[in-house]
């Protein structure tokens, strides 16, 4: 084993050319998946901020205590895709109403007595899938004996949620795809080095070296590249990220939102992804150079 | 000598082989043994067969037809895991050279070490550096072929192929691009080894090699093999 | 010249294996780039398919004429930004306000009369870097003597244009930063060619060839990669995109917005860059294996 | 003849030219000259240099210091764009045949027509054609360098170096892998070449082929030319 090391360290610096076109071309690849990564993730977020103004307003029957409300409250709370509920008094729903309205509210200060029944407003959750059920949420919501009425901006989210899904899975789509090209592409540059490395690898098989005497160290080879590869396309990420990102934002242009770069989790899975996808690269093309 | 003798003395055994290609038959039906310890000549001229004989020998192409023994290994059935050990019991100085262009010519010789399984780095040191002595190329160790003269790869071949001590040497021109002195010194080299108990067998073109020696010689015609007389008629003249 | 083109093809045909690696690199590499194109191209059309939605209102003061409000309505066309503008009687605006509040509208059933003024509903142009000025537009049209009051939803149009401005920024860094990872990804797959080459070069050299013997054939070959690699990357795009559109808007998930194909001038421009990037990878590298 | 006449004449003059690989010296002061049509063998054992005063002859490696002139031309101040100039007036057999390994025999040679600017498919066909006829390989026409004997490389690197009738013809090791028939065939044609008014300067360890011709003889050691007998003590022993 240490033997093998040994052999693929000095491969690596005697093919030093070859290795440094091939592990920058696999940093290329990574930065690219990753950068795409970056991008749907923030923008998953963003939409999942942005969605914190839509809400489900829930009217309660005129005879509906302030405890049953809150036990209601309690209870709805629990059904997948709801955040949170709050109670909203009818006073308090005015008042909301006439914000809302802006200069058109003066037609609500003719009213001589508030018509506004008190309500629970729920908060979808953060988590769109769930939500993507909004109606069956609503409906649910509307056959507590307390409910009188449900109200929500049904055209608007599903507007919404039609963008959200349509994003999510051409998003899915979009990285399966560029994925597996970035594979390809991986797969090609270490086929090309191959190439490159074949007489030696014949003449070593002719003095009489075994599969696993030439196969191991080409295969840590592989590793390594992908390893190194992943994580200067990482590097190159995270430096174009904090070199980029202080002028994307300028101050209130997303006030409330705050881009983050990739998780950890993310970070170890491209780099494992980015290795496996150097040793998957060495075993489609090693064949070809191993026949007799 | 009765004939189950003779079976256990022989290290290579030919029977009806032929290797075309294509169209081209570079063989056809050589039948011919060798015994252990044998140190022998192929000669013939240009394009006879007597590489791609060699070729056969260490498996670098597989036979068309016939059948082919070599220490007790029949060519015509080997594994493609077998091939690795029958390489191992052989060394070959290939025509061309085959050195590694990336590698220096210590480790181009240290390869053979290292591929047959010494894990020691200063024995494999010792022992390189000792043959890299003997071909006269003690100065060129950490040179890289590209950068040889012709002489000096040849004789960086021939350390390669010594430096296992191989049972079984094949040697394909050894001499071609070596000077009078520097053929003598890798003849000695090739002599030693048989007085070793290595089993010699070297091809050439070269007419003083064949009568500076009383070795046997199998000449070769277009793939054919034909008798001494014919031939050396062919070579003397 | 057609000398040159002859050789450029025998080459072509005697390195099919390397050649062959090469397009199937810049193949996916374009695919990449196209895809991304795709869907960005399609995001930013769907962002202006929903906003219009989005609309902002000026009240009209009481006096204000149909007429006159008709000629406003015709300057306000005029205004960088503004789409279509359509006047709404305050009978109208009650019965969409009524149909807004859904359940809550009971509220409004208590009115004796029609609070609401006539006024002009603004559309906003599909073109959403000249309504990045909303509230400009707003202040605008606040300063008619016609206008009594404006009313948009301003925080949602906000986030909205956060959003987009947001998308449209990072877009566009992406695009750039993943198409010069590609150009060097596709510089770096002809410079392991050349490598893999550089013998039959040097070899080709040192019986007399001149540089442009040499070159010309070799840039001829990179053009041809190119090309042929583009057209085969936007292939590969335009099969995934016919085999995969249908799966992925399953009626009704985005009944307003039809996904599109890329517009002929950036398949084109496409084709173009492909052939410019395999130009100039065979440019950069080449001075490597031409050097004495 | 006067010292003008003699400058007149030259066609190779070198002049204390020395050329080191960092620290090796594979050239050392060496002065000599070539007239016109001269055939001239160049000796010495392995290693000598003989190869690297080939290939500053047709600028493979330039100079480290002295001054040469190839036929008008001064190497040590040529630019880069006159050197294909030099290199279509010389014709090189290399000692590694320096065939392209993914081009047929006939391509490799027809190469060299078309670099010369040839035009004609038909007459670089014929040409190639019957030079491939003269070398004894005009079945091989259709093969990869690869797939060729040692002999038929070499006699293809013969046929390459011949086919754009240069002024001068450069021949390192001519024959090395060539049996005696195959030898004596290439050689007629460096002598056809000499006759047609053709320079040739050949490298050689073979001793045989100085005996046979009546040439002039330069000998090299380590890189120094050293005189006629000393060196020919070493090659005869
Ligand atoms: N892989 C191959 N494909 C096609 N033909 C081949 C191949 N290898 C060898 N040949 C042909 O087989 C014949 C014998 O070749 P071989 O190399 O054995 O000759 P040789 O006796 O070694 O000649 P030399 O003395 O010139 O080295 C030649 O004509 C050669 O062209
Ligand atoms: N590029 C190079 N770098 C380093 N050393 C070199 C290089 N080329 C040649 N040499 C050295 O220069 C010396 C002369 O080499 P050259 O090839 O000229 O010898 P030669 O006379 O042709 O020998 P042979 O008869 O073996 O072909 C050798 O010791 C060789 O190792
Ligand atoms: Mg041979
Ligand atoms: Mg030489």
């Amino acid at each position: 084993m240490i033997d093998v090391c040994r052999r693929a360290l000095s491969d690596f610096y005697r093919h030093r050319y070859l290795h440094g076109v091939c592990l920058f071309t696999i940093a290329l690849s990574v930065f690219i998946i990753s950068a795409f990564a970056l991008f749907f993730i923030n923008a998953g977020e963003l939409m999942g901020a942005w969605q914190q103004g839509i809400r489900i307003t829930a009217y309660l029957k005129p005879d509906v205590t302030k405890k049953q409300a809150a036990e209601l409250a309690t209870d709805i709370e629990q059904y997948a895709g709801v955040a949170s509920v709050s109670y909203v008094s009818g006073k308090e729903g005015l008042a909301w109403l006439k914000e809302q309205l802006g200069a058109g509210s003066s037609l609500l200060s003719d009213l001589k007595e508030n018509p506004l029944p008190d309500a629970l407003e729920i908060h979808p959750a953060k988590n769109m899938a769930a939500m993507a059920g909004a109606d069956r949420l609503a409906g649910k919501i509307a056959g507590f004996a307390e409910v009188s009425d449900v109200e929500y901006a049904r055209e608007w989210m599903q507007r919404f949620y039609g963008i959200y899904n349509l994003f999510k899975v051409t998003a899915f789509v979009m990285a399966g795809l560029v994925f597996v090209a970035i594979l390809f592409i991986v797969a090609n540059t270490i086929r090309l080095i191959l190439y490159s490395r074949r007489e030696e690898i014949e003449i070593t098989r002719i003095i009489g070296a075994d599969e696993a005497f030439i196969k191991h160290p080409l295969y840590l080879e592989a590793l390594m590249l992908g390893s190194f590869g992943g994580v200067a396309g990482l590097a190159m990420l995270y430096g174009a990220f904090f070199s980029l990102m202080p002028k994307l934002s300028p101050e209130g242009l997303l006030p409330f939102f705050q881009v983050r770069f990739l998780p950890l989790e993310l970070v170890l899975a491209i780099l494992i992804s980015s290795m496996f996808v150097g040793w998957l690269g060495c075993y489609f093309s090693i064949r070809r150079f191993l026949r007799v | 000598m009765n004939a189950i003798d003779a079976l256990d003395n022989q290290i290579i055994r030919f029977h009806g082989v032929t290797k075309h290609f294509g169209e081209t038959y570079a063989l056809r039906d050589l039948t011919f043994e060798v015994r252990k310890n044998d140190f022998l000549f192929i000669t013939g001229p240009s394009g006879a067969g007597k590489s791609t004989l060699i070729k056969l020998l260490y498996m670098g192409e597989r036979m068309s037809d016939g059948y082919a023994i070599i220490d007790g290994m029949n060519l015509a059935r080997i594994g493609r895991r077998q091939i690795p050990q029958l390489r191992r019991k052989i060394g070959v100085i290939f025509q061309d050279f085959k050195l590694i262009a990336n590698r220096t010519v210590f480790q181009n010789v240290a390869l053979v070490m290292e591929v047959a399984g010494f894990k020691s780095r200063s024995v494999i040191r010792q022992r390189v550096e000792d043959l890299l002595e003997l071909v006269g190329l003690p100065h060129q160790a950490d040179a890289y072929p590209p950068t040889l003269s012709g002489g000096e790869k040849q004789r960086a071949a021939v350390a390669r192929a010594m430096v296992g001590k191989p049972r079984i040497i094949l040697a394909d021109e050894p001499t071609a691009s070596l000077d009078p002195d520097a053929s003598e010194r890798v003849l000695q080299l090739l002599r030693a080894a048989h007085a070793r108990g290595a089993t010699v067998l070297i091809t050439t073109h070269d007419t003083r090699l064949l009568s500076r020696f009383d070795a046997r010689v199998i000449y070769l015609e277009s793939g054919r093999r034909v008798d001494g007389p014919a031939a050396a008629e062919n070579v003397n003249d």
